[in-house]
């Protein structure tokens, strides 16, 4: 399969910055670094080439047992050109990552999201702040080590202190019987 | 006497702020939507919209059931529209599995898919036009979009959340005679269009309340995200039905309408028109449903090889778009992501509502036409 | 003694009754006609054809719990729905249902004007209402309420000095009478004057199209958000009596009252064999259905549109209309 | 007999009300008053048999002007008068003028209301005919002809007023 135009250019104006190329049925994605991810992104955004003026989706995954957890992924379209590519990098929990609200004021509310959902540090951003959730929730509901089930009272007030008991291996053992996200995940 | 001021003015005199708080028990915010507003007399001078009060985990429910199971949780998204939100989920998992869907089944869930966006505009123009105050079309929308769950039910039982779709195909055909009355609602359907048009598009009242509210340029709108018709009303030609055809939609002829002014009787000249399309799209169906089964082959148990993919397509709201991943171990989908186009055009409102007057507010969320279910999942 | 106060008192019993139960019934009509509008059947179950709604909507509106939020000023709470109703009630005073003085409760020769200023009063319900409710959708409600009243009013009082020119009384019996002897309603020598003074009307008993001050979809339930109960009844039923005053005051000037149609030709005689009073009542209730029809079709006004048009179309209009009767009046 | 007793009545309501106006807590409530106030004036002036002016005065002062206090009072939402500082020797003094002046009108009505006793029934109006039950038409026909001059003069200031308050609206609104 050849890569697209898109893809060859980003390539060869900024060397290095690409870690991988990936295509799976039909859609291209770019793994970058997170160090240059902005540089990336904006390039994308501006250059003739791909000209990806519409964000589509910001959004992440949770890969738990790695050491850089998370894959924050943008989703890009462009509506002069109409090729899409989605740009991928691997976070760690505590790494910091730009905002891109200034490249697609889209990115907004998806930024938020996904800071609210994973907990991802993003900074720069213009209003970062719970979205779907309460202001005051505790925990990010969309990681994988986020508890299913458990004492209902406890855990709406205070996820967190669940986390930390259900951890302790003989205390909580019992209530960990219901198979939770990460009975696949070693 | 003194003149009254419509316009803010900008004096040492209106320093006084007021912020009111519109939601999220409020008749025109369609459901728990919450949007604080910083006032001046009238003028808006900031909105800031504070959703998730339905919230109820859609994409980590997901997680946790397998591929079929997961259709039926799409329903509850896009409550007016989940034939659309299911074309979508099966499709991207489809994609996922490399399944190919029989021709047959390709047809109808086009017709399904914009059968739904008849009835999901319908319920769009209702409750827009008595948010601004005409409170007939409301009732006659509806009487419309009546019809149209009739036809649903027929087709697959339920009324409102369908689970009408499944990866390969449908699990059911369409029932005999549902095609004669599909044409004939068709018909009635063009009728009554024009009886919508004719108590709003040239009332000068309706002009004065949606001519140059809410403009917003083609280059802003990409910006902030928009799909669907606000985009479109923006003069930006994207159409995911044509940019990226699924379903059947490349074998159909349809025109997509265009805005000039980026208004908000632009955006709802847009729906109108895309009602005729709608009608125009499921009478070729009709015309050319092919014959064959409606299910392709599919393995019983379903679990895609490991990879991820985003699959988005034209949803009556704009562009609705699925991101899974599968880890290619277990029966459930490692990742599940909505891009809910509600979601992302609600983001406009606080650009397109600004300098505007309150009456303004609840015609542009009208205009934006959400979903809450699907803005919260 | 029985001229001066029995009789009058007695006039006013009756009158007040029946306003009150116009209105009961002006409230199921409205339904019943938006019903059909909207092809619906409106009410249905409570007696036939829901005649019953008309009785049973009162009823439970006086045993609803009555309700005062905590931070509303309770005396101008209570006040305000009074302030709202007694108005529109007091108005009835200098309304002929006929040429007969059985038929009205008095004629001052300021009858017109009485009403005008009668009105104006009513616009205190709503201002206090909203402010005293201490909330802040009732209070942006209040303050388009008494903006749009007060612009109104001075178009509608424009446009009623062009009509007094014409009739050279503030009679209405003498407005009525001044109709007969020309032979023609006023409608047909002041259709802009009857135009101006309906879309004013219409706007100072915030009717559809100009419903802002209680915008159900904008501002929730408008100057009356706070209210249950008795209290929100009575707001409503000084909303519509006032409808029933506006559509009173058109049919009185434009209209010719109590006249039969086409007074001026003689073998339409027969048709005074209707009492003179159901004439008036039947007109009246034809322009009730206007209103109510308008309601059913037309989309709301923006408040600054609302505004402009009252300003700077309907009062230069009106100034304007002034002007050419007054020409006439003298060149003629 | 019974025109005394309503005129004393309503005089006597007058009065208390006025003294509300001033005495009330909250400025809504003043207004409130006032506006009672205005009404019973009205009444007076039935009495008096000048209808016109009865109705002026609700449809002008009640109806129209103190709505645009009630609406300012409103706005302001002033819980409690503000306190300001407050000078006892402006305040002795002040209430020295305020007594002199509220004397000399005392004294002047007084004396002259002792002289128009003396005057012959008929003239108090000012013109021949005392006013009937028809007073509309000719006041307009005093207005227009004995007052033709005060009466332009009145409305040319109205009039200036008006323009003046435009142009100072304006210009806050154009900068």
């Amino acid at each position: 399969m050849e890569a697209p135009i898109a893809v060859a250019a980003v390539q060869d104006a900024l060397p290095g910055a690409i870690e991988a190329v990936s295509y799976w049925v039909g859609d291209w994605t770019l793994i970058v670094a997170r160090e240059r991810l902005l540089e990336v992104l904006e390039f994308l955004k501006t250059a003739e080439a791909t000209a990806f003026d519409y964000c589509s989706d910001v959004t992440a995954t949770d890969w738990p047992p790695r050491e850089r957890r998370f894959d924050l992924i943008y989703c890009l379209y462009s509506t002069r050109l109409r090729h899409r590519i989605r740009v991928k990098a691997r976070v760690a929990e505590d790494e910091e990552v730009e905002s891109v609200t200034g490249l697609w004021p889209a990115a907004n509310w998806l930024e938020r999201e996904v800071f609210d959902q994973f907990g991802i540090n993003i900074v720069n951003h213009p209003d970062l702040r719970r979205i779907l959730m309460p202001d005051e929730w505790q925990g990010y509901p969309q990681r994988k080590d986020y508890p299913l089930e458990g004492p209902g009272e406890l855990l709406m007030e205070n996820p967190q202190d669940w986390l930390r008991v259900r951890n302790l291996p003989d205390e909580a053992a019992d209530l960990r019987s219901g198979a939770g996200p990460d009975s696949e995940i070693e | 006497m003194t003149v009254p001021a419509p316009r803010a003015s900008t004096s040492q005199f209106d320093t006084n702020e007021l912020v009111i708080n519109m939601g999220p028990q409020h008749p025109s915010t369609h459901g728990v939507l919450r949007v604080v507003l910083r006032l001046d007399g009238e003028r808006v001078l900031d909105a800031d919209c504070v959703i998730g009060y339905i919230h109820r985990g859609v994409e980590k429910l997901c997680e946790n059931r397998d591929w079929t199971h997961i259709i039926l949780l799409t329903d509850r998204m896009d409550y007016v529209a989940a034939a659309t939100n299911n074309l979508g989920y099966v499709e991207a998992v489809e994609k996922l599995m490399q399944i190919e869907v029989p021709r047959r089944a390709r047809y109808i869930r086009t017709i399904l898919a914009e059968l739904q966006r008849i009835a999901s505009h319908c319920l769009w123009l209702g409750t827009h036009a008595m948010d601004i105050g005409a409170l007939t079309v409301l009732l006659y929308a509806f009487r419309e979009r009546e019809f149209v769950l009739d036809l649903f039910e027929e087709f697959c039982g339920a009324r409102l959340t369908y689970n009408s779709m499944r990866v390969g195909g449908l699990p059911l055909d369409i029932p005999p005679g549902w095609d004669r009355k599909l044409r004939s609602f068709c018909d009635l359907m063009e009728g009554k269009l024009d009886d919508y048009e004719t108590l709003l598009t040239n009332n000068r009242i309706w002009l004065k309340r949606t001519r140059d509210v809410g403009v917003i340029s083609g280059e802003e709108a990409i910006g902030l995200g928009l799909c669907g018709p606000p985009l479109r009303g923006s003069g930006v030609s994207r159409d995911l039905r044509k940019d990226e055809p699924n379903a059947a939609y490349e074998e159909f002829d349809f025109d997509i309408p265009l805005g000039t002014r980026g208004d908000t009787y632009d955006r709802y000249l847009i729906r109108m028109e895309e009602f005729r399309q709608s009608i125009r799209i499921i009478r070729q169906g009709l015309d050319g449903l092919p014959e064959g089964p409606v299910m392709g082959k599919v393995p019983r148990l379903l679990k895609p090889p490991a990879g991820e993919t985003y699959h988005a397509i034209e949803s009556p709201k704009g562009e609705l778009g699925y991101f899974l991943v599968s880890d290619g171990k277990s029966t459930n989908p490692y990742r599940f992501r909505v891009r809910p186009p509600s979601f992302c055009n609600l983001q406009g409102l606080k650009r397109l509502v600004r300098g505007h007057l309150v009456a303004d507010v609840v015609a542009l969320i009208g205009t934006i036409d959400i979903v809450l279910g699907e803005v919260d999942r | 003694m029985l001229d001066t106060v029995v009789i009058p008192l007695l006039k006013i019993a009756v009158l007040v009754n029946a306003v009150l139960v116009a209105v009961t019934f002006l409230v199921l009509m409205e339904r019943k006609v938006i019903a059909w509008a909207q092809s619906r059947l409106g009410p249905m179950r409570v007696g036939p054809y829901g005649i019953l709604q008309a009785l049973a909507d009162p009823i439970k509106l006086i045993l609803k719990e009555d309700i005062t939020p905590v931070k509303a000023d309770r005396y101008v709470f209570t006040l305000a729905p009074i302030m709202s109703l007694v108005p529109a009630l007091v108005v009835f005073a200098v309304v002929p249902f006929g040429p007969d003085p059985l038929y009205y409760i008095g004629d001052i020769n300021v009858g017109l004007l009485f009403i005008i200023s009668v009105t104006s009063i009513g616009v205190y319900g709503i201002i206090l209402g909203g402010w005293a409710s201490n909330s802040k959708y009732p209070l942006l409600a209040s303050l388009r309420a008494s903006a749009q009243l007060i612009s109104y009013e001075i178009a509608v009082t424009m446009t009623l000095v062009s009509v007094i020119l014409t009739t050279g009384t503030l009679s209405l019996v003498g407005i009525v009478e001044a109709q007969r002897e020309s032979g023609i309603w006023f409608g047909f020598i002041q259709p802009v004057a009857l135009v101006l003074v309906f879309i004013g009307g219409l706007a100072e008993t915030n009717r559809a199209p100009f419903d802002l001050p209680e915008a159900e979809t904008e501002l929730t339930g408008g100057f009356h958000t706070e209210y249950s109960g008795m209290r929100f009844a009575l707001f409503f039923l000084a909303e519509y009596a006032n409808m029933i005053v506006i559509s009173a005051v058109v049919v009185l000037i434009f209209f010719g009252g109590w006249l039969r149609p086409f007074p001026n030709i003689a073998w339409l005689g027969f048709l005074d064999l209707l009492p003179a009073w159901i004439w008036f009542v039947g007109k009246v209730f034809l322009f009730l259905y206007v209103f109510i029809w308008i309601r059913a079709t037309l989309p709301r006004y923006r408040y600054d549109q609302l505004m402009s048009l009252g300003w700077k179309v309907l009062i230069p209009v009106a100034i304007g209309n002034l002007v050419v009767t007054g020409v006439f009046k003298v060149v003629f | 007999m019974a025109e005394a007793l309503l005129f004393y009545t309503l005089a006597a309501l007058i009065l208390g009300l006025g003294v509300m106006v001033v005495s009330a807590r909250s400025a809504v409530h003043s207004v409130l008053f006032l506006v009672v106030n205005f009404l019973l004036v009205a009444v007076l002036y039935v009495t008096l048999n000048a209808e016109f002016v009865a109705v002026i005065q609700v449809l002008v002062y009640a109806g129209g002007i103190v709505v645009l206090y009630l609406f300012v009072v409103m706005l302001v939402n002033l819980k409690q008068a503000p306190e300001r500082f407050s000078d006892p020797r402006r305040l002795a003094r002040s209430g020295l003028v305020l007594g002199g002046v509220v004397l000399a009108l005392i004294v002047v009505v007084v004396s002259s209301s002792l002289r128009a006793g003396a005057a012959p029934e008929g003239t108090l109006s000012g013109f021949g005919t005392p006013f009937t039950s028809g007073n509309t038409e000719q006041l307009g026909w005093v207005l227009y002809t004995s007052y033709l001059i005060p009466f332009e003069l009145a409305s040319m200031l109205l009039l200036v007023a008006m323009v003046g308050a435009i142009v100072l609206a304006k210009r806050h609104l154009g900068e």
